[in-house]
């Protein structure tokens, strides 16, 4: 199916980026979920999500994110996002994602926030 | 204006500016009902942030539908509408999204917030404010009948 | 397959794969339509280029409604479905485009050729025989109650 | 709206460059034909359609763009069309345009064959 997010993740010293393309659901927040704790017990210090490939984003999904940066600010580690949509960045202010996660406009500048420590 | 009217000249004439689509209870529908959504924006040359709004609140109250509503006919009806209030007003998109289902009065569901959200367990519960911060104007009706959002955005 | 199922568990689950569509007699409506059938089509994956022809045939189908059908009730019904004729079978892409018009005797339709097109003054008339070209199998029934054509595409 | 068709016009020499963007119904079709007369009474020897930008051109349409294949071949002109999707290069074929008409895959090629007399 066309519509279901395929997730890449890459990995540059103790940050992860994840690159997101389609929609995100329950489904694809899930699948977020896991590969982001697999890199967390792996070593990774920083998380930067780039939804630069997603139009949209469900409330279902956005919860399952804000476990994922809860989880995340429990390891003392870090999570940004870059790359968003308007709506999309709307809608994370809206639910306080963005009271708690970084929000950057490209990947090149979360990858500097994290490097410095946010 | 005249311009584009001359442009659509049927849907003029008629008045008639309703599209209704019938999707079934089934997971990823939302996302084939938003195409339509997205059609009927860009046939008033809405632009298209907003119309990624309409399309991500029309994705909630289908998920609702799906998720809460137990329908009695496995489906959701969508109604798309473009208007207008009145000659110089902007063109607007309304969206109607109708379940059979259970019904739930609305006025009693909790409004969350960012610091429940992070403090608590529970994570979910945002659909509808969700709904009402990015439509311009949001009516619930619902009963044993079901259930009835009419929303609508302005372009 | 089995990974594609768990991907739309409710879908597989209703075996219930039908989106219905209302368009109004509208200019432009029938590209408004595309987006519809275009989403479902992506649904199955089908190939961009096979979505193509899909929305095409629609297109014709929909404006012979509009132009010759004059429909009692000013609309056109679609319906668009996915399936599959067993489980090892491809997937296939279902439109029916259904209007409550004059009907019209289908066999009598003179069977247009480039060469009388080219040499003669009737440019027209090439609608169905694209919509036959187009798709796999196409069915059309018809009579006072109006017309309706069954069209259908393998992925 | 968005899906009506736009229509560029470039001159070049005495070939025409016409570049359609959008859907082509009886009202696309109608304005290509008012330029394509336009340029041949203006001098315009060749005319080349290119509908990159084009993904439906329904069968009145096309009928119309016969009509302007048949005044330009009164003419003595030339018609060619470029960057057709695969649907619209299958609905020309079957409706005979690509029997009287030239299809070349590129502009540039259509440029190059209608310079030395297709
Ligand atoms: N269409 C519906 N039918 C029945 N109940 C609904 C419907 N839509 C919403 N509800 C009720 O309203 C509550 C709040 O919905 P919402 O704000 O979308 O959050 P969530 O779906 O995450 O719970 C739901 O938990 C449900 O009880
Ligand atoms: N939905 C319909 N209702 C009534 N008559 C129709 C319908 N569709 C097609 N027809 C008839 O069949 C003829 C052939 O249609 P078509 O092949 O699409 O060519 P065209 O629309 O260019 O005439 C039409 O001229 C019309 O008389």
């Amino acid at each position: 199916m066309s519509e279901s997010c395929k997730i890449q993740v890459e990995r540059r010293g103790d940050v992860a980026i994840f690159q997101t393309d389609g929609y995100i659901n329950n489904q694809g927040g899930e699948e977020i979920a896991r590969q982001a704790y697999a890199q967390i017990e792996g070593g990774a210090r920083a998380l930067v999500l780039n939804l630069e490939k997603t139009r949209i984003v469900n409330s279902i999904g956005i919860s399952i994110l804000i476990e994922v940066l809860e989880k995340v600010m429990d390891r003392k580690g870090v999570l940004a996002f870059c790359s968003l949509t308007p709506t999309i960045d709307k809608t994370f202010r809206i639910m306080g994602l963005a009271q708690y996660a970084a929000i950057y406009p490209t990947q090149d500048e979360a990858l500097r926030a994290v490097a410095t420590g946010v | 204006m005249g311009q584009r009217e001359s442009a659509r000249p049927g849907l003029e004439r008629t008045g008639n500016r309703e599209v209704s689509l019938t999707i079934p209870v089934a997971s990823d529908m939302e996302i084939v009902a938003t195409a339509q959504v997205a059609a009927m924006g860009e046939y008033i040359d809405m632009p298209h942030d907003k119309i990624d709004e309409v399309k991500l609140a029309l994705v909630e109250a289908c998920i609702n539908a799906f998720e809460h509503a137990h329908t009695r006919d496995d489906r959701v009806h969508l109604t798309f509408r473009v208007g207008r209030d009145d000659d110089e007003g902007p063109d607007f998109l309304e969206v109607e999204v109708f379940d059979q289902g259970t019904g739930f009065d609305h006025e009693i569901v909790e409004v969350p917030t960012p610091e429940k959200t992070f403090a608590g367990k529970k994570k979910r519960g945002w659909g509808l404010q969700i709904i009402r911060s990015l439509m311009d104007s949001v009516a619930i009706t619902s009963g044993e009948w079901g259930t009835r959002i009419l929303m609508r955005k302005y372009k």
